[in-house]
């Protein structure tokens, strides 16, 4: 098969791009257009296989040894099956029809089912359940944003195409581009996207929410004593709020600088609750930087199965939430869990050392394309095709747009989809049920 | 369920086909309603149980994008309720913002068997979609938000009525759409700025159009298209002490509107009780019920639900964004907002509907005001789920309507507001038979679904039994909460409030066949789509997407 | 020295992880410390000079190099991954979230081979 | 009857023992409560596999030895009798209680007392995050009764609390009071960033030294004395209005002699 294929979604960062241009050839991706430079090297992959899984593995002894997919499921399911408590982790980047599967299975087992956002914008979600989110499509900022700040995160590292495809560059109906818009980036480090910026606002590290603080505040009329706030002169922070204030559409994006630094859950609530409050002066919406490509989308599909978007705790046949308590580093670290699943991702090397410690000491099942150290830790590999390359699904863009995700070549022969795989678990474990 | 069946003996409610409680026999075969079956069918004796057609709710929000907001903001409130797996049922949560398994197992538990999705933004369609395939038992169709829509509203604004109609037919079948939803026509528009409009007769911003340009317009398109159901508005407004005379003017608007279609309606209002209100302030604010059932008794070609309140909480969740804004700046209490790009937008906001506060207790009277002056052949039963309470409170609004004596008593536990209202003075009690009018009947007629709704020869098999005694409403909300029998297609879903299994149910959707403008109309959809951010050829929702895939094809004028 | 350290995306960490999560493209970019030019001169350090990181949870040995992504003094940068998770706590304060940005780290000059490649790194630290 | 729990055996995955409630309890015979079930991960177990119980004395009370710190939920919802608790307890503990007292010689894990509606519970030693708070969402945290922790506490002590009295007596982490709006919150000791934040009502006093404070606590005033609860507290206090990110309608008081810095 070659050719153009027009119209692709890139299955990498949480913006989703879904104007991709692929020219296949003999069934591989050869080139691709309009994508940045995650996005090149993620379809590049699709190229190569020295560092792919391709063979399902299961420990025997002390070695790894190379089965179907049938053993493998079975020993994957024998083994979350015979847990107390297992945990079934990752989900971030595979498709929605891959995470449905992922919950009836965790609630079929008793299980804890957590994605990565609680290591990533879980906080913002806390955040979002005392204070709301006021939000927007990208396409509503690109429309009508003529204020655009970016506080705790690096666009052009992270996201590439955020600022130039959504909210800065682009044309819109009411705008013409960059130059009908200011853009206000706050970050401790002077980043690439901060160069750009019209104005660059610098805190100190971990004093975010003191900023948030004092701009809601001022925004109801109060005098904030002092000559900075978390290292940043008053005087600076006043022109923000009277920028704000007159925007005619003002956005906000934030990124892992508010969830992961001092305050946490707090920063993105102050941030929300800015927000919310500015829209009694001016319009205004904010929006979180989710990461990887799906992660919005497993707290979709995760909140309409549960009710509850993420850390959901089925020990007990219905869905409990608590992070902090069912959320995947609590559960591990206190020592809850006793097995676990995890499925396109590597908690053994992002997540803490001593976490990754403890996964590795307890019976695991790895299922990914690529090899990492989740896999070479685990008792049992299953190797995947890549999903949104090697296999359609949908996905969830950051900002809650849904869009297909394209089968453009096979997988390495024999691979099975990340969804298949796990309904493959689901079946068996219902079978033996009903032994 | 290829067996056949009979239903024996039970008291029948029909009121499509005239039957009132009429002792008689239904019988099933092959998932449908049938004359007469073979001698070798199952009998089930329902002697002394009442027979209805499945429930059909007109309005109701229970997927997509910002029914899932609700969910993801509200833990308490999916912590409130929730139910263990067994080994026929996933586990359910949620009370205000169920999970999907507890909307499917809840409605079909009350003998409800099709719902309506009342608010889709085609760009997040998919999204909608996803839900309605994972909620069990019931068929389902969407209506798709088109009243702030961009291209709409430039089309209307050239006159190009031919384009509005063509785009309005390729936007359900892309979003895979049953009917047109206008809500808040240039209000949601106009709050993209944080402004709002203030009657049809306003300016939308930055559009050279009205609210009531939208209103007639997409009439126009509507009954041109031959669609199944009429336009569903909710008119601009909502909420608003002094709101009624707006919602007055809007019916104006359609006064000599006709369609060819069996439904009879060309404009269905939406949760009228959110739109009757007096006064200009909220301490004056008071019911105007009367003037609203008078236009709509008097009018024959307008159909409405009620949106009807119960105490408690709620979750307030609507495309009017706008609403929303205001809404939260009253009461302090969490605030989500999505606008949608180049097409609409929605809030979501929780609230709690207390018997002492007098706005709600207003409210409260409105809604059984509306139920009770209304010919129930015109009026539906809905609270706007969630936006006046649950869906799983209808038997207690039910019971309301059926006793006099039981509104008196409860009159006695709210605010003394309640005192003054036209509602202390009502003596109408409902029979089962208007019952069945306002939850089944009536809203299969509005919607143009000829398969539902009653339980003559060709009808869906999608039957409720309930034990109660038609004459008495002793443990009247427990019979109608928790259902004897109910069936799906001739297969036994529930049985004694239990759930027995749980299919898929259809997805209706209205195919229209393109006419001769669509290559100009997509010309302009494809140069349109600069405003959007992602392409036109991943915003369709494909078919495959969808469970049970059912389009319904209207049709063609000639 | 005694710095404020951030963990972090970077676009090349980004490719890293698809590329090769095991391989050297992926230790060259996020095997690193990102640090101010003038604190890696008063710790008398050429460009990707050896250090090791040491945190209340943990120690690993890096290349410092000084950051494009330019950091005030005092405050260093290491891209997300299997290195800077060695340096994290797993404390949530029941949030979930470990912190993984403003721990205080100390940096010093580091007489080993090489950075450890991701799959030597071991149990915890 | 009083009964009395040995801890015998916490499976690695830990307890849930919500059964641990006086109410349950002590109108049971001795083999009925060794069969009531508690949680270990999915399955659950007969409490008598995890502990030893025997009956003591005539009082309505259970008493709790051994290392407790990884059984949940003991005391949640409890509305009357005694909790002793010679050890340690896990998370929960009498959580949503509205009667009744919880006495624990150890230390707590986190969201202890939360949404309690009354009752008193008694720490002699370390309490987690979120004590006297709300779970997520939740629109009010601690809503009656009293908690008194000897020791410190961590973060987000009486989250959203709308009533009753909270005391620690060797300090707490970041976010005292966060969202306090009705009842009292006395701190004795160090006191961690950002007391205080989105108060709209109450009363949180700082009576040790205070790491730093938001820019939305307005300083009103000198005070000579604090009172709480009955007690008075010898200060001079600062007194601010907090939160001016909200309506600003709570109280913080902080000592004022180790406090200078914080009105540099």
């Amino acid at each position: 098969m070659a050719g153009m294929i027009q119209n692709v979604t890139c299955p990498f960062c949480g913006c989703l791009c879904d104007d991709i241009r692929v020219v296949l050839e003999e069934g591989k991706v050869k080139e691709i257009y309009n994508g940045c430079a995650l996005s090149q090297s993620r379809f590049a992959e699709a190229k190569r296989t020295e560092n792919r899984n391709l063979q399902p593995l299961v420990r025997k002894g002390d070695a790894k040894l190379p089965v179907g997919y049938d053993e493998a499921l079975n020993r994957a399911v024998e083994i979350l099956a015979s847990a107390d408590h297992s945990l079934l982790y990752g989900w971030a980047t595979t498709s929605c029809e891959a995470q449905r599967a992922g919950v009836e299975l965790a609630e079929l087992l008793g299980a804890s089912i957590d994605d990565t956002s609680s290591v990533c914008h879980g906080p913002s979600t806390i955040g979002i359940q005392d204070v709301g989110y006021v939000t927007a499509t990208l396409g509503a900022v690109k429309n009508r944003a003529d204020v655009v700040i970016y506080w705790g995160c690096n666009p052009f590292h992270a996201h590439p195409r955020h600022i130039s495809r959504y909210t800065v560059f682009p044309r819109g109906y009411f705008r013409k581009g960059r130059k009908d818009r200011k853009l206000v980036v706050v970050d401790p480090r002077r980043t690439s996207s901060s160069r750009i910026a019209d104005l660059y606002v610098q805190p100190e590290v971990g004093h975010d929410y003191e900023i948030l603080n004092a701009l809601r505040a001022m925004l109801r009329g109060a005098k904030i004593a002092g000559p900075k706030v978390g290292g940043v002169p008053t005087g600076t922070l006043q022109q923000v709020a009277e920028l704000m204030k007159r925007a005619e559409f003002g956005a906000l994006y934030f990124g892992l600088g508010l969830s992961m630094s001092r305050g946490k859950h707090r920063n993105v609530e102050a941030a929300l609750e800015l927000v919310r409050d500015l829209n009694a002066h001016a319009k205004w919406v904010i929006g979180a930087m989710r990461g990887h490509y799906n992660v919005a989308g497993f707290n979709e599909v995760c909140a309409w199965e549960t009710g509850f978007p993420f850390s959901v705790d089925f020990t007990r046949g219905y869905p409990r939430y608590n992070p902090g308590e069912t959320s995947a580093v609590d559960l591990i670290s206190n020592g809850e869990i006793d097995a676990i699943l995890t499925v396109a991702s590597d908690p053994v090397a992002n997540l803490p050392a001593e976490v990754a410690g403890k996964i590795r000491r307890m019976p695991a099942i790895a299922v990914d394309p690529f090899k990492t150290l989740t896999t070479e830790a685990a008792d049992v590999v299953i190797p995947s095709a890549v999903a949104g390359i090697e296999g359609p699904g949908t996905a969830y863009r950051m900002d809650g747009v849904p869009i297909e995700l394209r089968g453009l070549c096979e997988p390495p022969p024999g691979l099975l989809g990340d969804d298949e795989i796990v309904l493959g678990m689901l079946q068996r474990l219902k079978g033996m049920g009903s032994r | 369920m290829k067996a056949e069946l009979v239903l024996a003996n039970g008291t029948v409610y029909d009121p499509a086909n005239g039957i009132a409680g009429e002792r008689m026999d239904i019988c099933i075969r092959d998932g449908k309603i049938v004359e007469q079956v073979s001698e070798k069918a199952q009998r089930l004796d329902l002697a002394g149980k009442v027979v209805m057609p499945g429930g059909v709710d007109i309005h109701t929000h229970v997927t997509g994008s910002k029914v899932n907001a609700g969910r993801i903001m509200r833990p308490e409130d999916v912590r409130s309720s929730v139910s263990p797996r067994t080994s026929l049922t996933r586990s359910a949560s949620g009370y205000t913002v169920p999970n999907v398994y507890q909307i499917g197992y809840t409605y079909a538990r009350m003998g409800y068997t099709t719902v309506v999705e009342a608010a889709v933004p085609p760009l997040k369609a998919r999204h909608t979609h996803e839900e309605l395939s994972a909620i069990p038992i019931l068929d389902k169709a969407s209506l798709v938000l088109m009243g702030n829509n961009w291209l709409i509203m430039k089309y209307l604004s050239e006159g190009r009525d031919d384009l509005v109609r063509e785009y309005a037919a390729w936007l359900l079948e892309a979003a895979k759409g049953y009917g047109i939803k206008i809500v808040n026509p240039g209000g949601t528009e106009a709050w993209g700025w944080g402004r709002n409009v203030e009657g049809v007769r306003d300016k939308v911003p930055h559009f050279d159009i009205t609210p009531a340009d939208t209103i007639k317009g997409l009439l126009k398109a509507n009954e041109e298209l031959n669609l199944p159901t009429s336009v569903h508005l909710h008119p601009n407004r909502l909420g608003k002490p002094g709101n009624y005379s707006t919602t007055l003017e809007t019916m104006e608007l359609v006064r000599n509107a006709t369609t060819r279609m069996p439904r009879g309606q060309v404009l269905h209002v939406v949760h009228l009780q959110f739109h009757s209100y007096g006064g200009d302030s909220w301490r004056n604010f008071h019911s105007e019920a009367d003037k609203l059932a008078t236009a709509v008794n008097s009018s024959s070609n307008l159909t409405v639900d009620v949106g009807a309140v119960v105490f408690g909480w709620s979750t307030t969740m609507t495309a009017d964004g706008p609403f929303e804004h205001d809404l939260q700046r009253l009461t302090h209490l969490k605030w989500t907002n999505v606008d949608v790009e180049a097409e609409t937008g929605a809030g979501v906001v929780p609230h709690f509907y207390s018997m002492r506060n007098a706005v709600a207790v207003v409210q409260w009277c409105t809604g059984l005001e509306l139920l009770l002056l209304i010919k129930p052949d015109r009026i539906f039963l809905t609270t706007d789920h969630p936006n006046g309470g649950p869906f799983s409170k209808y038997p207690q609004i039910i019971h309301l309507l059926m006793s006099r004596k039981h509104r008196d008593a409860m009159m006695e536990k709210l605010n003394p507001v309640c005192k003054k209202s036209m509602l202390s003075s009502l003596d109408k009690e409902y029979t089962l038979y208007d019952i069945a009018k306002i939850t089944r009947a009536g809203t299969a007629k509005a919607l143009g679904l000829a398969q539902k709704g009653h339980l003559g020869p060709g009808a869906d098999a999608d039957v409720a039994v309930y034990d109660l005694q038609p004459d008495s409403t002793e443990g009247l909300e427990k019979a109608l909460s928790s259902a004897h029998l109910v069936l799906k297609d001739g297969t036994m879903v529930v049985r004694d409030g239990r759930i027995l299994a749980a299919p898929a149910g259809r997805t209706y959707w209205a195919r229209c066949q393109p006419t001769d403008k669509r290559g100009e109309m997509i010309n302009g959809l494809r140069e349109h789509f600069r405003y959007y951010t992602i392409q036109l050829e991943n915003y369709p929702v494909s078919e495959e997407h969808l469970i049970r895939s059912s389009p319904v094809v209207p049709e063609v004028s000639s | 020295m005694d710095l404020i350290l951030i963990t972090g995306r970077t676009i090349n960490q980004g490719r890293g992880t698809m590329t090769d999560r095991l391989g050297g493209f992926h230790q060259k970019n996020s095997a690193v410390i990102q640090m101010n030019g003038n604190d890696l001169t008063e710790l008398g350090l050429d460009n990707r000079a050896l250090v090791r990181v040491t945190s209340a949870f943990g120690e690993v040995v890096l290349r410092a190099e000084e950051a494009e992504e330019e950091l005030p003094r005092g405050l260093a940068h290491i891209p997300y991954g299997p290195w800077a998770s060695r340096l994290v706590g797993s404390d949530t304060g029941a949030t979930g979230m470990p912190s993984f940005k403003g721990m205080k780290v100390k940096v010093q000059r580091e007489a080993a081979e090489d950075v450890k490649p991701a799959t030597t790194l071991g149990g915890p630290g | 009857m009083s009964v009395r729990l040995v801890v015998k055996k916490v499976p690695a995955v830990g307890l849930e023992a919500e059964v641990i409630d006086p109410a349950t309890l002590v109108k049971k015979g001795l083999s009925e409560i060794g069969r009531l079930q508690v949680w270990a991960g999915r399955r659950t177990m007969p409490l008598g596999e995890a502990f030893d119980i025997s009956a003591e004395g005539p009082e309505d009370n259970i008493e709790i030895h051994g290392d407790a710190s990884r059984v949940k939920r003991i005391g949640q919802g409890m509305a009357s009798g005694r909790i002793d608790l010679l050890g340690d307890a896990g998370m929960h503990l009498g959580n949503r209680m509205s009667g009744g007292e919880i006495h624990v010689s150890g230390s707590v894990s986190s969201w202890c007392g939360c949404e309690m509606q009354g009752g008193s519970i008694s720490i002699a030693g370390n309490a987690a995050h979120y004590l006297g708070g709300a779970y997520r969402g939740s629109s009010a945290g601690m809503q009656g009764g009293s908690i008194a922790v000897s020791g410190a506490a961590g973060g987000e002590v009486g989250c959203r609390m709308a009533d009753g009295i909270i005391t620690i007596g060797a300090g707490c982490g970041d976010f005292a009071g966060v969202h306090q709006k009705g009842g009292v919150i006395v701190v004795h000791g160090t006191c961690g960033a950002r007391p205080g934040a989105g108060m709209t009502g109450g009363l949180l006093i700082l009576n040790g030294r205070v790491e730093s404070i938001l820019p939305g606590a307005a300083y009103v005033e000198e005070v000579q004395e604090a009172e709480a609860a009955g007690a008075r507290l010898k200060g001079p206090f600062l007194k601010f209005k907090c939160d001016l990110a909200e309506q600003a309608q709570g109280e913080l008081l902080i000592l004022a002699e180790p406090n200078r810095h914080l009105r540099e």
